[in-house]
């Protein structure tokens, strides 16, 4: 490529006080295999990945190799989630958990469901659960609706990253709200991520083209007839929507196009 | 004899084990886990000095593919 | 990256026999100077570049260097368009002119527009331009309005690409209709190219998933902030789309969203 | 003494000059450019030899930037 | 209602010289019966409706009622059209026949479609035909596609009004593509009639609102589940839309909205 | 017209035990005059109006009319809102005084801003006053964002209408959202409204298509060039849409459309 | 005897009818109909003296539904 | 001597007047107003027994145009 890209040039994602090469943080739910996943993942160029928290079988495969062998948290910061929970204080053992479980680490994604049916986040639990969290020391990246008044209590509550949704968890919907993104954007201050809904590559591209800072997601790639392609699509999306942001767009103009060849020089119309 | 919830299942002991013995017992020695009992973590250090208690409720937990 | 790109593993676009790796076609007008003229144009990856044929300003600045030293045709497949041609016969005839400039060149792109404000094409005028062109051997990439029995008519014609407009050429608006788009990908054989209305990453992107064969801009490019680097992010987002659209979508839900992790093993609420 | 049109504008000539005369005093040789003469094209294999004519209407064009 | 209507206080649809109270036109085809029929449009309003010409069932049914006794052209006024024609040819013949039929009645609609599957019009037929029966007198009202310079074309070949497409007939997609619904309004001087793809009630209302002299719709009534209250849900919609089209909407602000309420004379916030 | 419209066959609006013929409720806010709103109101057919609660002007103008005797409780139901407040504590103290005002009148519109730019809700301050005042015997309509958990959790708190935003309040938008307000529709009981943000005919027509209870508007009419017609087009859009939800539209069909004339009985082509 | 072609159809008869005959025969006498004869409209008032001839191709049109 | 908040601004009065009497001071009797003092409602009947205090805060409401 004829110039070193947006990345290389430098314009890391920065949350709390660390920095990553990829906007793009990617699930690990829904696969076929543990290998899919793996090859979507290194597709995907993801260095934060989501893990859920979830009751080991007891006595059950207890030699069968475990999602933490195949993504080790040397390679990729595991991002644990608190899928599945209906309450502030089901999400906040979870997290407790998972610090246990991760000796200690600290960043986490906080969602509280509203539904099984919708999978709506729950605000007032969710405000709740992220309350309690950072009094405990946690870093709360929050899943959330797409209201820029609660976006920015969850800020000022101390979240490090708040994430609203596109559409509905697993729906593909894409962006239903730009507009609500774009006042939120306005308002707070740490990283924006839009988590939730994408369901193809140009629905990354527009999140990013908004401003936000990046970009969350596991069906539009697990669920892909070809999921490794469709991350490495991913991949290409997220940097091309940051770096249009950044290259600033041509202004939209409803009329008065104005030509993109010159419009002197035209030879003579012949006299018939 | 003992009962307690693991996981939501009902468990009985002859005599509490501590938690480092339950966990040998569930083949999960060396894997990557967190116990929560009775709502309280469990530290991975305190496994070998702290026995289950009867009633006690416990999850077992790892990790696993989610979004 | 984890695995080889769309491109590597052998995806080109087939055109009249030919076959380009890039599949976006890049204007050259509108820049601040040829050096910035190249430079976007290396970052873009583009291998086809359209020119405009204009009459010499005679006597001034013989010794000024020109287009196409700058964007030698050895280097890059020189694509003739007409614009500024309001009837066939003008495009007719700055098409030979173009042919003659470049040794016999056959690879045109026909434009007759129906006036000055629009820049919308005049598709009664292109219709008869493009048989007589047709017929005098070129190979004409032909840009249309989005109507679908017209760019049929095109493909009959002897036309080896009809390009249908997103929106006006130099509004930057996207694509306005992608129903009359895919209307058009599923009646034409020839490839279908997106011309005109481009105005950020991801409507290319869109363009693509839509199944488009390739996507061809200018002013989103020239009248970036800054150009280069929105050149760079167009190619990633016309890559970005091919893939999404070979990898295949995951189906779009309104409603009944599907958790993408897993909603057994979920630990017990605590008794209160 | 003969007058043509040389892209819109007029120009004389004491006697004709053949087309790749007409292309040297422009300071075009060498350069890609283009002829048309009456609306036909003029292959650049005939410039030596062809002159114009009193009354010739000629476009001379080379490539410019464009979309 | 507190106010006299548009159409009280005189604002008629003028064509061909002739004025119209309803800005609805609206089809005859696709009912369950021919009292569903009369009823439906009774409840529309419509003062014209378009009927189709076809071949008698030779020896059928010679006493069953006949469309023109439901609908005698002393109540309506009959615009019959070229449905099911594919040629130019086809619909000059189609239409000199209902000449004949309605006793020499000129004003006709025109539309000559591209393909069964899509029923697109074949715009190259459609013009050829105008010629023709502009030529042999008729008053033309010719279904397009939505391409400005082609519209202003059928107004300069002599047609009464030109009606685009919001979309293929009979999808109920509605307005497709409002900005060349837009342009062909700016530079048309004849009536400007949306045809073919309105699906409900705002569909029409929007129509109405880009400043279109008026609406022609079928299949949104007749498949309409009740279709005689939907036709009269359509005659308000199009009267809304005319209406909020003549009263001049409120400008769009994306943001830094103004409050409705007076922003002085709060109540002192009570000192905690 | 042919039919009785759906208000005229009996489809009330029915709130708190009560039945209003009218689904329109409008504000009173940013008129030229007391003379112009009483024209709009009227225009309008709305029978509930809404109105702000502010300090007198000691001392000033005692005996210019106020805005009761032009809009007297009488002839209308009033509905006093919160406009303006920014705290549980200010909206609940507001409409305790508007309930002494209008002498023990129940039935209110709660808003709880969040910022005066965006004047977007504060849902959890919204929450807590509505819990104060539905204990204290207040009927409760309550302006809310567009979430789904939240509308349902204020219709368990004992709203009687839950008022969702189409876009932000004096925006003109539209509905930004209208899978979000499905959602809500497909969860909640009570009547749903739709509060702020339309700004033409076709706005209103589509907020009841989706199946809306009623629409709340101010600055659509207020703000209009002619507020009194756009008044009278906002009655007949919301009646429209009504009747179209009623009706139940037509199936969409992006393709494969069926003519609406008959296809067999063509003539035949002539030979040629 | 003599044969037609009627809306696609084939018809014989012994003696070529006036189209007024033919329409009588049709029962279509007094409904709103049209007729073309090879291509041409035949005006209601020469339905009276006009006959059908040999190999004539004739389209007998009415309105029905149609948007 | 004493000083009240009406509506924001500061009030003297030599003697506390009832709420009866500031409503007819402010010519406001009559009118559809309503009282808020000290953030209570103070309800209609009762104005006219009611004194103000020294220092009490009073917000004395209309209703107008709104959304």
């Amino acid at each position: 490529m004829g110039r070193p890209d947006a990345v290389a040039v430098g314009d890391p994602l920065i949350m709390a006080g660390k920095t990553w090469r990829s906007r793009l943080i990617v699930g690990t739910g829904k696969y076929k295999d543990f290998a899919e996943t793996r090859a979507a993942i290194d597709a995907s160029g993801a260095e934060i990945i989501t893990v859920a928290i979830r009751r080991t079988n007891i006595g059950q495969n207890a030699n069968e190799p475990s999602l933490l062998d195949v993504l080790p948290p040397s390679q990729f910061t595991i991002l644990p989630n608190t899928a599945g929970c209906y309450t502030a204080d089901d999400a906040v053992r979870t997290l407790r958990l998972a610090r246990e479980l991760l000796d200690g680490h600290a960043l986490v994604k906080l969602e509280v469901l509203g539904d099984a049916e919708s999978l709506y986040p729950n605000m007032p639990e969710t405000i709740a659960a992220a309350k309690t969290l950072v009094a405990e020391g946690f870093q709360v990246m929050v899943y959330c609706n797409d209201d820029p008044i609660v976006a920015k209590q969850l800020e000022e509550i101390g979240c490090i990253a708040v994430m609203p949704l596109a559409s509905l968890i697993g729906s593909g919907m894409g962006i239903l709200n730009p507009w609500n993104l774009q006042i939120i954007l306005d308002r707070v201050n740490v990283p924006v991520l839009v988590d939730a809904g994408i369901g193809t590559a140009s629905d990354a591209a527009i999140a990013m083209e908004l401003g936000c800072d990046g970009v969350l997601m596991n069906t539009a790639i697990a669920k892909a007839r070809d999921p490794v392609m469709m991350a490495g699509a991913m991949k290409k999306a997220v940097e091309a929507g940051r770096e249009a942001f950044l290259a600033g767009r041509m202004a939209k103009k409803i009329y008065q196009a104005q030509a993109s060849s010159p419009t002197d020089g035209i030879i003579a119309p012949r006299k018939s | 004899m003992i009962a307690i919830t693991l996981n939501g299942e009902s468990r009985q002991f002859a005599s509490p084990p501590t938690i480092a013995q339950l966990v040998e017992q569930l083949e999960l020695a060396g894997k990557r886990i967190a116990i929560e009992r009775n709502g309280e973590i469990v530290p991975r250090s305190r496994y070998p000095e702290l026995k289950v208690a009867d009633g006690d409720a416990l999850e077992v937990v790892i990790a696993v593919g989610g979004g």
